[in-house]
């Protein structure tokens, strides 16, 4: 068969979700390898948007024929990415689109649906418990964490539930557990968390059962994380819903990729992912026990 | 001659007063501006409960700095104490998942064993690098800053690792959660490391060690004091320091990821200057760097608290306070 | 102490052929050396002559390259780095080996640090460290932290140390280079006390009528040879000097030369008070030397420092030819032709790690400047210029400074000083640690200096070197100039009245 | 004496040719050694293209690890590069974005000369507080850190910050993808700045008064050197090779964020370190330096060309070939 080379390039796992992506694109690598004999793909992470423009470098100098880009921060990235295409590679974008995202930046977008993510919090907290007092806690300032809060004072808009604060939590738990516990001592009566990831929710959680406070109705996080989607299976009052945002796209934008460059299949344009609502009823079929995520 | 000697017996003893003991109390009034200021922004503020819980929640940051303080005063620099804290966790869950032994009780106390000894061996290394290797303890703790993070990435395949018993869980957590005669543990565990550490710093032969040491290599080395041996223990006491802080880690989210301590070694080596060691070795203040861990725990707190600060701007407004707090420590020292 | 009593005894350590060489550089050449008990004996030699070198191997500090040391007649190999202290040999260094954090008494005790049931024993350290302090005649506080001490006070520290430990052999490397007349006679009681009780010492020193007064027997060292070994009853300071020198010397003071009244005054201080100095008045003239005497302590480099804007003036002023210099300023008063040598050696004057041309040329760059770069042609050139004018001598050019011998060091302070080409000349502790050659060519220089029309301070606790150098003497008492001395009263005893407040003259 | 002079002073020529000689050749060749290992790992890794592109992407380092020497050799530490980094180039591209200049050239001119100023006067305000604050440069640099860092999310209200204009940003574009007579203009401009750099290092008084102020700051200020203007100037270079390196990140990604320079003044410090300057200060190395910039970037090159290293692990091998460069070199120097 044809030899082909497809560089997969993805964040540095520095959370669970990104540990999943890894795990995802490791495991449709192995997948794609055994599908097509002389296919070659080879994933690398990068902690940071300059280290992964050098690393979309390193990929081309091996000689790449076509490239999947989960960027780190979509913007700092345009022209490498546009380097890489430049060369007439073809290449798949993933999840965190640039601002200028068309046709002469890449060939293919899978989009995971950062703005959903939020919508869809804020639409179940408007309407589960419309006079809601909700706090906030956002990632690292970077746009995706915009674009999530963007779309969730968008489905609030109007309504009556109320943000009584919003800072940030890295994406980690013990930073959130931290702003939990200043939340909890800043107000008396909070009805709603809203942490928009589930490594987070971890924290807020503890931190809850720490102040043995009972005000809380429930924490919203997201993204799916097998522990989270275990609790929504369970029933679990604290945590009734999940928020998916799979990391497994990056599999899916793999599979696109490796279709166009075989088979020839004309692949172009947007794929958007939904941000599913998981409920106790769904949950079944989003828990994936043996994923680290 | 001797008709002056007392006149200048005194002015010297004024003078040493002057340097030693306003140094060591500027921290402290530091820490009570600072809770002041607190007491104004936020009248939540000056509850039991969130003191506590700010006293808490900087255990860990405390007692790795307690170690920094040893570190930093026999003249080296620790920077791989965060990626230690997640690779010594790691193993340490890790081990407990193993269900090597049945019974909870053992269990838990074997693997506790374990950690301080994982701890100890990481400082061991880190010694032996800095020391055998001699190579400036800058770039040897950033090796292995790496290395101990590439290790937990690596163990938890990038995900987190978290404790699968849920006996153990229950049986572990008051040690994060629980108080005794109403003192949180945490608490608890920092004032008795820290006074095990001035304990040994300044009334030990091995402190006075650390000092000479720190002060100056030449002269520990002249006086017959064996040099490399008292900075290796020092990077030991850190590894120690870091497994107790795990001890209480563990329990308090049951889990760890890669991400764990990120930054901890500059809170820790900050919480160590700001309570008046410096950084070029010489004397150390442990009590001082406590108060140090403490300021830096409020200084985000107060910020949480207030209302009128953008949360953009926090990094902002906590490095100036930073900046402001050691400017007021200096003037204090020189004006008094 | 007899001679019939030196034949019987047996030596308690000595040294026989020893070598030693650093890298393929040779410092020592098959010296033989040896120490009887309950004896004191000097050791002599010039700058560089290897007396640190012999001293640091018979003590464990360093190993020979070749030879053999014997205690009580066995061979040994001295453990390393001070531990030899164990077996009673005991090393006060040339250069001071304190730590600036410790106090006093932590110092006193480092290394060997008394402690109960695994605690330390602080009440006990700090009573005996008064104890042996109190014996030293020192009145420094046994909590202060050494950063705070003068040289001096550092000093009795390190004397201390050493008395204070179990010894059979105490080595002194310049122990009194920085200690004034009185203290230095209390050490030698001290020093004779202990010898009385069968310690013996090696005392190392360039002031020969120390020799002459303190010790039993004199060996001489030169350029790393092995010369003599005698008696001191049986020599004179005459004697040693030319053994050391190798030529006969002629007289150690130039003749003075007395500037005219009438001549301009090129430096006046009025009223200056700092910290610890209060109201000094003085003028200095064109072509003077003056001398400035004291008891240690009693803030004449203070008051230098502030004179040149190295330390903060309370009040007052000071005029160079005339016209104020501001305070603070160093450097105006460099560029107003006003010079400052350091006493302070290792701290303050010479960078230990670098060569010895980029600190000859630290304080003068801007003369090598050539189109805004430094030239280094230019530098070499001054460097060779000063190894001839000082008689700098070092066995390697590119040694660090940190590895040079004691009076080359100084005589590099004082040439790197000279570089900005200075009219008036503050030289704080010319010779401390200098050898008597040395020293007679840094006065002779100094009286060269004034007759070119130089005006030269010179500030020493070295009463004979005031003495010999100075037309007039100022002496200063806790922080008052309390007397300014002309032709006949410039004596050792008048000087010694005025320091120690039993006169004073009125303002 | 005279007759053995002659033998002693080629002896001794010798030696000193060890003694500072080799040191400074050490990490050129832990250099040649990474690349004789990465020829071995992947054929391609020795093609001029990917030397080219390391070369060119260790750039950004290379040039503010040039102005770190700067401050390590005059005995400070500047740990707000990376973050200086993000803020220069936020308002760069802010004040390019602001379109009070229409004509491009004359506004990319502008915007130059102002991310000059800007770095210069971060500089300048790291070493003022650092010199006449009398705060330990760790501390001060670490709350300037927090502060610019605080700042650059503010100014991009925690997203990005990117060029708008497409006619600026191609014109900008061969800033850093352009090359003069085949040399990538990246390259020229570590070669010029260092050469630079080099020149004012060794043959300047200013470059001699930091070595003297690195060495011993009390033998500077007998030596009428005006210390805290020296240490003040260091930081405005080491500004000013942050502006410079900004002028190169710019045109590459055309956008900047709140994470932009993470951790980039710890690789600055230890490209320094690794290329023979001690952190405790004295003599500098910028050719070790620049040196230790392309060691750095090239582990990383070899490590992605290499296919057989787990991306978890990456982080370990990192850490370990750092110590193992300094090892090598410290045994390098030792033996030889
Ligand atoms: N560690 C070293 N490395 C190289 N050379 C050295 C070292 N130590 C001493 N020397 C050289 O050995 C020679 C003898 O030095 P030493 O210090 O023994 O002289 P000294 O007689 O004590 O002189 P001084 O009276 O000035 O103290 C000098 O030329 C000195 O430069
Ligand atoms: N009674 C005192 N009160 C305050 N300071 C004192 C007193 N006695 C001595 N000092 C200190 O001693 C210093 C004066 O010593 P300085 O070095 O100027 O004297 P010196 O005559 O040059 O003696 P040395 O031979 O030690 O150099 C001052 O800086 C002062 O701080
Ligand atoms: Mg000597
Ligand atoms: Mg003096």
């Amino acid at each position: 068969a044809d030899t082909k080379t497809i560089g997969v390039s993805i964040p540095a796992a520095d959370h669970g979700w990104t540990s999943g992506v890894v795990y995802h694109a490791n495991r449709v690598a192995q997948l794609l390898m055994k599908e097509h004999p002389g296919l070659k793909v080879i994933v690398k992470t990068s902690p940071d948007p300059a280290t992964q423009a050098n690393a979309l470098q390193d990929l081309e100098t091996q000689g790449i024929d076509a490239l999947v880009i989960l960027p780190t921060d979509p913007d700092p990235l345009v022209n490498a990415i546009k380097e890489v295409k430049g060369k007439g590679k073809f290449v798949s974008i993933v999840d965190r689109a640039p601002s200028s995202n068309d046709n002469s930046v890449r060939d293919l977008y899978v989009a995971g649906n950062n703005p959903a993510l939020g919508q869809v919090a804020g639409e179940y907290i408007k309407k589960n418990s419309p006079e809601a007092q909700v706090v906030v806690i956002r990632g690292l300032p970077i746009p995706i964490d915009q674009q999530r809060q963007d779309g969730f004072d968008k489905a609030i808009a109007g309504s009556k539930v109320k943000v009584l604060d919003r800072q940030f939590g890295n994406w980690n738990r013990d930073d959130a557990f931290k702003v939990m516990q200043d939340f909890l001592t800043k107000y008396p009566k909070i009805d709603v968390v809203w942490c928009q990831d589930d490594d987070m929710a971890v924290g807020v959680l503890q931190a809850i059962e720490q102040a043995k406070r009972t005000d809380i109705k429930y924490v919203i996080g997201g993204a799916g994380s097998k522990d989270m989607i275990k609790k929504v299976m369970d029933g679990d009052k604290m945590i009734p819903v999940d928020v998916l945002y799979p990391p497994s796209m990056v599999g899916t934008a793999m599979e696109l990729t490796a279709a166009a460059i075989y088979d020839q299949i004309p692949v172009h344009g947007t794929y958007t992912l939904d941000a599913t609502l998981v409920t106790k009823d769904n949950a079944k079929g989003y828990y994936f026990p043996d994923s680290p995520f | 001659m001797s008709i002056n000697s007392g006149g200048e017996a005194t002015t010297i003893r004024r003078r040493s007063w002057r340097d030693v003991d306003l140094r060591a109390v500027a921290p402290f009034a530091a820490l009570a501006l600072l809770i002041i200021i607190g007491a104004l922004v936020n009248p939540n503020f000056i509850s039991i409960t969130n003191l506590a819980n700010v006293a808490t929640r900087s255990a860990f940051i405390a007692i790795i700095a307690v170690g920094a303080t040893f570190v930093i005063s026999s003249g080296d620099l620790d920077l791989s104490v965060g990626s230690m804290v997640a690779f010594v966790a790691s193993l340490m869950i890790l081990f407990m998942n193993s269900g090597v032994i049945a019974d909870p009780g053992l269990m838990l106390a074997a693997a506790m064993v374990l950690t301080v000894v994982i701890g100890s061996l990481c400082g061991l290394a880190n010694g032996l690098i800095t020391t055998v290797g001699r190579i400036e303890p800058f770039i040897a703790t950033l090796g292995t800053m790496g290395i101990y993070r590439g290790l937990t990435t690596w163990l938890s395949q990038g995900g987190a690792i978290t404790l699968r018993s849920s006996e153990l869980q229950s049986l572990y957590r008051p040690a994060y959660f629980g108080s005794v005669l109403g003192l949180p543990v945490p608490i608890l565990v920092i004032l008795i490391v820290t006074a095990i550490a001035a304990f040994i710093l300044y009334r030990t032969r091995y402190g006075r060690h650390v000092t000479a040491v720190g002060s100056s290599r030449d002269v520990a080395r002249y006086s017959g004091i064996a040099v490399n041996r008292v900075r290796t223990i020092a990077f030991i006491i850190q590894g120690l320091c870091v497994a107790i802080a795990v001890l209480l880690y563990v329990p308090r989210l049951g889990s760890t990821s890669a991400t764990t301590g990120i930054l901890w070694e500059l809170q820790a080596i900050t919480a160590v200057v700001v309570g008046g060691t410096a950084l070029k070795g010489g004397a150390g203040r442990v009590w001082g760097t406590i108060c140090g861990a403490f300021i830096l725990e409020l200084v985000g707190n107060i910020m949480l608290l207030s209302n009128f600060i953008s949360e953009y701007l926090i990094g902002a407004i906590q490095g100036s306070i930073i900046i402001i707090a050691m400017l007021v420590q200096r003037s204090l020292t020189r004006k008094a | 102490m007899t001679r019939d009593g030196e034949e019987a005894l047996a030596p308690v350590l000595s040294a026989e052929r020893v070598s030693k060489s650093f890298g393929e550089v040779q410092v020592l050449f098959s010296v033989d050396f040896d120490m009887l008990p309950g004896e004191i004996h000097a050791l002599v030699g010039e700058n560089g002559a290897g007396k640190s070198t012999l001293v640091k191997i018979l003590s464990g500090f360093e190993s020979p390259t070749s030879g053999r040391l014997l205690l009580d007649g066995e061979p040994v190999s001295l453990p390393a780095n001070g531990a030899a202290e164990a077996l009673g040999i005991i090393l006060i260094h040339q250069e001071f080996n304190l730590a600036e954090h410790l106090t006093v008494t932590e110092s006193l005790f480092l290394g060997r640090e008394v402690t109960r049931f695994g605690v330390l024993d602080r009440r006990f350290m700090r009573a005996e460290t008064r104890r042996i302090l109190d014996m030293l005649g020192s009145h420094v506080d046994e909590d202060a932290l050494i950063s705070s001490l003068a040289v001096a006070d550092k000093q009795m520290v390190e004397i201390a140390k050493a008395i204070s430990r179990d010894a059979r052999v105490i080595f002194m490397d310049e122990p009194t280079a920085v200690l004034s007349r009185e203290e230095t006679e209390i050490l030698f009681d001290q020093v004779r006390k202990l010898r009385a009780k069968g310690t013996s010492f090696v005392f190392v020193t360039h002031k020969l009528n120390e020799v002459m007064e303190l010790t039993d027997r004199v060996t001489v060292l030169r350029d790393g040879q092995w010369i003599k070994t005698a008696p001191t009853r049986l020599l004179d300071s005459d004697a040693i000097a030319q053994l050391m020198v190798g030529r006969e010397l002629s007289s150690l003071y130039p003749a003075k030369h007395e500037p005219d009244v009438d001549e301009e005054i090129v430096l006046s201080v009025r009223g200056l008070s700092t910290g610890y100095v209060k109201d000094v008045s003085f003028d200095l003239r064109k072509g003077e030397v003056l001398g400035f005497s004291g008891l240690i302590g009693s803030g004449r480099t203070e008051i230098m420092e502030a004179i040149t804007g190295l330390r903060s003036r309370l009040s007052g002023e000071v005029l160079v030819h005339g016209t104020p210099l501001a305070a603070d300023d160093f450097m105006e008063g460099v560029r107003r032709g006003l010079a400052y040598m350091t006493k302070d050696r290792k701290g303050r004057g010479l960078l230990l790690e670098e060569g010895m041309t980029a600190n000859l040329t630290l304080q003068s760059l801007g003369r090598h400047v050539r189109y805004g770069y430094l030239d280094p042609a230019s530098e070499r050139e001054a460097m060779a210029r000063a190894k001839r004018r000082f008689d700098i001598r070092v066995r390697d050019d590119r040694v660090r400074v940190g590895r040079m011998s004691g009076g080359n060091q100084q005589k590099l302070m004082l040439a790197k000083v000279m570089e900005t080409g200075p009219k008036i000349i503050i030289i704080d502790e010319p010779t401390r640690g200098i050898d008597v050659g040395t020293k007679q060519q840094i006065y002779h220089f100094i009286a060269a200096l004034a007759r070119e029309g130089c005006s030269v301070i010179v500030v020493s606790s070295e009463m004979p070197e005031v003495i010999g150098l100075c037309t007039r003497v100022a002496v200063m008492r806790e922080g008052h100039l309390v007397g300014m001395l002309e032709g006949d009263d410039i004596n050792e005893q008048t000087i010694m009245r005025y320091a120690a407040g039993l006169r004073r003259q009125a303002s």
